[in-house]
């Protein structure tokens, strides 16, 4: 293949993520924002004379699956970076393969605190600061909307978890009283025992940290039960779906995140316009990250010229100037992007707009 | 607590629909079909589809999914259950069968429909007419009546009508149901394409509170089994009780002792319930004699 | 009666299913080294007492002696050990597994389980293999159908299935083998093959209490009978005496025009 | 007139009907005996439809019934009293009569008549209406399988051992019964354990011997065949 | 002369064994095959418990589970050596097994489904809740490399020979237990418990080995799994893992051991094969699944059977 490559400079990018399973939805819409950025960059030829080549996995949100497919990409497909998943726990999984291997890894989903906490120097996170977003929405319902007692509102899964234990940590920063933190468990329909219980230790705010189909369904039974309370939420449940779900229950919900399609900045206009024309639909925040992860690898083997994995990881460690959708990714040491926008925004009608924009460095 | 149970209503009566349809599968062909909740998330997809591409109001929509999911129901009884009897395959073959099944329907719905969550408006309102303790939707009300109804509409044509009981003597020993001159294999495609019509009834009821996605039968369908099990596979009066008990205990564990420890709690119950009654609330061993 | 000639002793024992009483204050007694027939109308409780002998029912009162003790509440493996073995009136085999094994299973109580020796395939566990297996088809040498040790049960003829659950309680070397109908559904020829090996069986010292409706079978074979109707035992006695009792023949030999016409002929 | 000609069967691989026939008259009482796993009852099954036929013919009222589905056999007048009883162990004596009748399409008056009969001919069965039938007795349950055939108002009544099981006075009413419903011009074909019960009340016998009809006549040529004599009407 | 042949043969399919690892240079492959060992110990177990015993579980990734965390925790909070840590993860198991195997020995059927699927969502939640220990749905991470003897297990080869052991082993207990007055009580147990009990056999105690000794293996598939994987989260012991197992235990066939083995690997080999179609793999296999149902009624092995006496026959009409 040395031969292959002097005549054309290929990079090759495994992609894995739940195409299938209960995360489908993430996982589809990475694979789409990737396929959109690697074509267009090798039709502007924005590597240079490299040509990117992506080739996708599923894991079916299994991380056993996910470490597979890890696997089969870096031996089989002879990928030389790998952007891997979106689920915590499958990212974790990977991370022992890639580590092993010697191959950078970027998570564009990923959340989960421990990812980028083992003194692995081969994985680098864009997903949202989840511990900036917390902090932001906490402030933002003290400072702008003096809000006292507040309950969280949270998944089971690792992205609630942690979430619950930044929100935890934020409200006392403040010095706001929590009230009730019940969970849920990804795919429950009722949530109204949780509700009554919030309801009556008599909360003013529900912070929810989950994905957009739950926080409709909160954001209903809340309405259902008459609950007066101010919604927030965070960037995991930021799509479009959840106005439509949640209809006028969720009106206005308050929740913090790093890419808004309506915004008024260039390469967020430009990815939204794109993206709408090769798939007529809106992108998701995930692929707002993927898509900016691929164009972090492209800039990295530019400046890197090489495909080897040491070089590839040192430049993306490295990256600086960018301007991307979601917004200048600078990564620290432990490998997370800390160059992130960060929206507050609110459902107003048919669209988030916009209430505070945060630079996070 | 009050509250608490009162919440567990509406959630209690879907359960019992799904559960109704494992019991009414497995009183008429012994089959546990696992595919169950899925026909629960078609239902509702081609519910949704009917409203969206056809706008076809909700009563049509209903019933033209019930047909359409019956339809898949016979499908499934003709290419696999048909052939697995007829190599007399044990019954463990016949799960595994409906697993594949799931695995299938799940992932053409996914192709179809895409991963998105999906809304189908309802035809009454899901704001709550009265507010306080009990906090009554007008959907709610809708599927606690279209449920109940569906169920003592069941429990007639099981125990009183005479194809009902050919519907229990097939499932009771084959061979004797055929020498009475019973159509053994239409009697479990009946089987299958009621119980089928019975899960999409359940999907097409639920979705507009709990939106459609292509992976919301597992969740259900294993509440709905657990039902059933709880109450009595087969047995009416069981599959509705053990829907409205779940649905309870999970309001009333989800809110007063842990929400993270519900679905636990749940299960630590239906354990000790089993343990205590082996069969299932409603049913005894009976007819069993050495 | 001297005790030592009796081995089993039934005392006074009722069973109610709802509201019907099944067994009705019964008392019998067995004498080793015999055969006792219980006989009765269809529904009198024969097999219901074989359930309350075998642990399988619980009686309401009364009570079961083996060789003068009597017998506790235990479950109904802990009998085998006693010394009980049954066949049931609808056969009950192992049906997908091969004769031999089926019979093996009756050897359960005889053979020790060394797991250690199992595990390294040890002298110990194949010496207890081997004994099991050369006792089982012992038995079924007894019955006459050894050939048929590795056939799987379902395979075999009713008749052929009937005789390897004989096998199978022998092989459990018990005091008192219980049989329930073992002849119906059989062929004549196999009936008297039947009768041959319980008759062998009397003369290597077992006792068995057989149930049948086949009389010709019954009055050949037997030492002695009861008879039960309603869950009562309304006669006792040899099978001279129990045969040409009026009760009896009212409630269960009846005028015997077909039976008899079978009789005429031999 | 049921006539079988040259059928063969088998289960899986094994053939163990080898060309089989034989024909039962019209309001006759014909028997089919022969030793344990001779085949018997796989040819009653034959002509239920039960197991299918491999080569051959089943002709009843002049059509070839070998090809029909059992619920059209049933249709047609043929009814079965199985062999091991096979009442419905979870439905109540009352429900598996029931079931008897399922195929008939007569008003629901003659239906409840026809019950009347069978319950006066068995009357455990009527003090037992309510009872689980796998609760009862293994004589009791054969008295409702051959009640529960009769509801079904036959013309042909394949009998598999219907004695088994029952008391001596039982057998007589039982066969007493047979020849009441063939006076009633029924048509049965009686396999039967106990042969020369069997044979003394058939106008015409086979005996079959590994999956082949060996021997056939009158019932009375039969029962004085020294053959038949040796091989089944031993002990 | 025919003795010698097989003798000759079974050397040949050992050694091809044992040097796998010398001509698969593709670690992935190593992985799958690693991957499908683990996997093995659980199906052998679930073939003593379902396919000898009768009693179906759809609750095996739970004990999968417990020996996992059980191992992985003994290692990484007391520094228990590998070999040491694992043992106490498949004690733990046991204990779980017979603790579930109390409500189980009186049900059967979907009611035992039932039991089964709720133990396995017991322990997946009790995971998922139970942070301190557990780390909830993070999961552990850094589970270290086994260590035996000194000797420090990290490269798939390596794995592949630690697994290999513990597989020959399992395999070795498992066929030894199935061939013994044990297998065969428990097959009694499947056809006819009452008449199992009425011969003798203390049917419950039997019920409750059968669990106990199913778990024992998936907990210590359990304990490797950890190691080998080096994280672990409840993600890994979902209702979908044990109906996997399940799968994999029928398609093989699960009335021999061998069938547990031979499901364990098609199945693992057949969901990665699959990845070429990408969109359309799950409904692929899902086909499969019913496909193998029916024309295979026993399972692979079934059909292995099945031409082993197809040859027999006609070895003989040549002979
Ligand atoms: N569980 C039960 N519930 C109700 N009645 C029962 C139950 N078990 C048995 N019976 C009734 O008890 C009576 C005695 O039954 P049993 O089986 O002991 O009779 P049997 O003497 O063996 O008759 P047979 O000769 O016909 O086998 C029968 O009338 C039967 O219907
Ligand atoms: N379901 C089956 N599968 C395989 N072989 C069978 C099956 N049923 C019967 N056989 C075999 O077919 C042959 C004929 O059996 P059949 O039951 O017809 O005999 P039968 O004459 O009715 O005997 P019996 O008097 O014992 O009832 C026997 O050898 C038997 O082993
Ligand atoms: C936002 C979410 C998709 C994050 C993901 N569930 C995680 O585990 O980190
Ligand atoms: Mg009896
Ligand atoms: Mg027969």
């Amino acid at each position: 293949s040395s031969s292959q490559e002097s005549l054309e400079k290929i990079l090759r990018i495994g992609v894995v993520g739940p195409e299938s399973g209960g995360s489908a939805q993430l996982g589809q819409g990475q694979r789409k924002a990737v396929e959109l950025a690697v074509n267009e960059i090798n039709k502007n030829k924005l590597a240079g004379e490299w040509k990117l080549e992506a080739v996708f996995q599923d894991d079916e949100g299994n991380p056993t699956k996910s470490s597979s497919a890890t696997n089969k990409l870096i031996q089989e497909s002879k990928v030389n970076v790998i952007i891997a998943s979106i689920n915590s726990s499958s990212t974790l999984a990977d991370m022992v393969v890639t580590e092993r291997a010697g191959i950078p890894q970027i998570t564009p989903g990923s959340t989960g605190a421990s990812i980028t906490e083992q003194g692995n120097e081969w994985i680098f996170r864009t997903a949202a600061n989840d511990s900036f977003q917390a902090d932001a929405l906490v402030k933002y319902a003290k400072e702008d909307l003096g809000i006292t007692k507040v309950a969280t509102f949270t998944a089971s899964d690792d992205y609630g978890q942690s979430g619950a234990k930044l929100l935890k940590n934020a409200i006392e920063k403040y010095g706001l009283e929590l009230v009730a933190n019940p969970t849920y468990n990804n795919g429950d329909k009722d949530f109204k025992p949780q509700l009554i219980t919030i309801r009556d230790n008599g909360a003013q705010a529900i912070f929810m940290w989950g994905l957009y189909t739950e926080a409709a369904l909160i954001s209903n039974q809340s309405q259902q039960l008459g609950l007066d309370v101010q919604l927030f939420g965070a960037s995991g449940m930021a799509a479009q779906k959840l106005i439509e779900l949640g209809g006028d229950a969720a009106q206005g919900l308050i929740l913090t995140q790093t890419f808004l399609p309506d915004a008024d900045i260039p390469t967020v206009k430009e990815f939204v316009q794109k993206y709408k024309e090769k798939y007529n639909e809106d992108p998701i925040p995930h692929g707002a990250q993927a898509y900016d992860t691929v164009y972090i690898i492209a800039n990295a083997v530019l400046k890197a010229d090489s495909s080897e994995p040491e070089a590839l990881r040192d430049a993306i460690r490295n990256t600086q100037g960018l301007e991307l959708v979601t917004g200048n990714p600078t990564f620290n040491e432990q490998g997370d992007d800390i160059g992130k926008r960060l929206l507050i925004t609110k459902i107003d009608g048919n669209k988030f707009t916009l209430i505070k924009a945060f630079e996070t460095k | 607590m009050l509250q608490f149970i009162l919440n567990g209503l509406p959630m209690g009566a879907i359960y019992a629909l799904v559960a109704l349809s494992y019991s009414f599968i497995y009183a008429a062909s012994s089959v546990l079909n696992w595919a169950q909740g899925d026909m629960v998330m078609f239902g509702a997809y081609v519910g949704f589809t009917l409203y969206q591409v056809f706008n076809l109001g909700f009563t049509p929509a209903l019933f033209i999914s019930m047909a359409v999911v019956a339809l898949v129901g016979v499908l499934i009884q003709y290419s696999i259950l048909r052939p697995l009897r007829q190599r007399k395959a044990p019954p463990i073959n016949v799960i595994i069968a409906t697993l594949g099944v799931s695995i299938i329907i799940r992932n053409v719905a996914l192709m179809i429909w895409g991963p998105d969550a999906q809304l189908l408006p309802s035809p009454v309102s899901t704001k709550p007419v009265a507010t306080g303790i009990l906090n009554i939707t007008p959907q709610n009300i809708l599927i606690v009546v279209v449920g109940l109804l569906l169920m003592i509409i069941f429990q007639y044509l099981l125990k009183q009508t005479k194809e009902g009981k050919a519907l229990r003597a097939v499932a009771q020993d084959r061979y004797a149901a055929m020498i009475m001159g019973i159509d053994t294999e239409r009697a479990d495609r009946v089987a299958f394409a009621i119980s089928a019509a019975l899960g999409a009834a359940a999907g097409i009821l639920i979705a507009p509170i709990f939106f459609i996605t292509f992976n919301m039968g597992a969740g259900i369908g294993l509440k709905g089994f657990v039902a059933a099990v709880v109450g009595g596979l087969g047995s009416v009066p069981g599959s509705i009780t053990g829907g409205f008990f779940i649905g309870i205990i999970e309001a009333v564990v989800g809110g007063q002792i842990s929400s993270g420890y519900r679905d636990a709690i749940t299960f630590v119950l239906l354990i000790l319930v089993l343990w205590l009654r082996p069969s299932g609330l409603f049913l005894k061993k009976k007819g069993q004699k050495v | 009666m001297p005790l030592e000639l009796n081995i089993l002793t039934i005392k006074g024992i009722s069973v109610r299913f709802g509201g019907l009483q099944v067994l009705n204050n019964i008392d019998i007694q067995v004498n080793r080294n015999t055969i006792h027939g219980i006989i009765g109308p269809n529904g009198a409780g024969k097999t219901t007492l074989f359930n309350v002998i075998t642990g399988l029912i619980r009686s309401d009162s009364g009570t079961i002696s083996l060789e003068g003790k009597e017998l506790p509440y235990v479950k109904p493996y802990q009998l085998v050990s006693l010394g009980f073995a049954r066949t049931f009136q609808n056969i009950r085999l192992f049906k997908e597994m091969s004769v031999l094994d089926n019979v093996m299973i009756g050897q359960h109580i005889h053979t020790p389980t060394p797991i250690f020796s199992i595990m390294i395939n040890g002298k110990k566990s194949r010496h207890y293999e081997k004994v099991a297996k050369e006792k089982a088809l012992e038995a079924l040498k007894f019955m006459g159908i050894e050939e048929k040790a590795q056939e799987t049960v379902s395979n075999l003829s009713y008749g052929q299935q009937k005789l390897v659950e004989f096998a199978r309680a022998l092989a459990a070397q018990p005091k008192i083998i219980l049989l329930d109908e073992p002849a119906a559904g059989m062929h004549p020829t196999e009936k008297a093959n039947l009768l041959n090996i319980v008759d062998r069986l009397r003369e290597k010292g077992y006792t068995i209490i057989l149930i049948e409706h086949d009389m010709k079978l019954v009055m050949n074979i037997c030492d002695m009978i009861s008879v039960l109707d309603h869950g009562k035992v309304i006669t006792q006695g040899r099978p001279e005496e129990v045969r040409n009792n009026k009760d009896v023949i009212s409630a269960y030999l009846g005028k015997g025009e077909y039976v008899n016409a079978r009789n005429k002929r031999n | 007139m049921l006539e079988i000609k040259e059928i063969s069967a088998g289960y899986g691989a094994t053939e163990v009907l080898h060309g089989i026939s034989l024909t039962v008259e019209e309001g006759k009482i014909t028997t089919l005996i022969g030793g344990n796993g001779a085949g018997k009852t796989t040819t009653l099954n034959c002509i239920m439809g039960v197991v299918k036929t491999l080569g051959g013919s089943i002709t009843w009222k002049n059509r070839d019934i070998s090809k029909l589905k059992t619920s059209g056999i049933v249709g047609m007048g043929i009814s079965l009293i199985p062999e091991g009883r096979h009442i419905f162990p979870q439905m109540t004596v009352m429900e598996n009569l029931e079931m008897g009748a399922y195929n008939r399409i007569d008003k629901k008056e003659i239906i409840r008549e026809d019950l009347a009969w069978v319950l006066d001919l068995f009357p455990v069965l009527k003090s037992r209406y309510k009872q689980f039938a796998g609760t009862m007795s293994g004589g009791e349950q054969q008295m409702l399988a051959i009640g529960r055939s009769l509801m079904g108002n036959p013309e042909l009544i394949l009998m598999d051992e219907p004695s088994m099981g029952l008391a001596p006075i039982i057998v007589d009413e039982v066969f007493d019964i047979i020849h009441k419903i063939q006076n009633m011009g029924k048509t049965i074909l009686l396999v039967e354990q106990n042969a020369t019960l069997a044979l003394s009340s058939a106008h015409y016998g086979y005996v079959i011997e590994l999956g082949k009809i060996v021997l056939k006549g009158t019932g009375q040529e039969l029962l004085n065949n020294p053959e038949v004599e040796k091989a089944y009407l031993g002990l | 002369m025919k003795k010698n042949k097989k003798i000759f043969l079974m050397i040949a399919v050992c050694v091809l064994i044992l040097t796998l690892p010398l001509y698969i240079n593709n670690l992935y492959y190593l992985h799958i095959i690693n991957l499908a060992g683990i996997y093995t110990l659980v199906t052998i177990g679930l073939n003593l418990l379902s396919g000898y015993t009768g009693q179906t579980s759809m609750g095996q990734a739970g004990f999968f589970a417990v020996g996992t965390y059980v191992s992985a925790l003994m290692m990484m909070n007391f520094n228990f050596p590998f070999l040491v840590a694992i043992i106490i993860g498949t004690v733990a198991t046991a204990a779980c097994g017979l603790i579930i195997s109390i409500p189980a020995m009186k049900l059967s059927g979907p009611y035992l489904v039932l039991a089964t699927v709720g133990f396995g969502e017991i322990t997946r939640l009790v995971l998922l809740n139970w942070t301190p220990v557990t780390k909830g749905a993070a999961g552990l991470t850094g589970i270290p490399y086994p260590e035996i003897f000194g000797l420090k297990i990290t490269s798939e080869g390596q794995f592949f020979y630690l697994i290999l052991i513990f597989v020959i082993l399992g395999t070795y207990i498992a066929v030894r237990l199935a061939k013994s007055k044990i297998g065969r009580t428990f097959s009694a147990i499947r056809e006819d418990d009452l008449a199992a009990e009425a011969m003798g056999v203390p049917v419950n105690y039997y019920k409750i080995a059968a669990f106990v000794i199913s778990a024992m293996f998936a907990g210590l598939a359990g304990g490797l799994f950890g190691a080998f994987s080096g994280v672990a989260s409840p993600d890994n012991f979902t209702f979908d893992d044990s109906v996997a197992f399940l799968c994999m235990s029928v398609i093989g066939g699960n009335r021999t051991i061998l069938g547990g083995i031979a499901g364990a690997f098609v199945l693992t080999i057949i969901s990665e094969l699959l990845r070429v179609f990408q969109g359309t793999r799950l409904i692929i296999y899902g086909f499969i699944l019913i496909f193998t149902v029916i024309y295979m009624p026993n399972g692979l092995v079934g059909i292995m059977d099945n031409i082993k006496k197809n040859y027999r026959k006609n070895n003989k009409i040549n002979e």
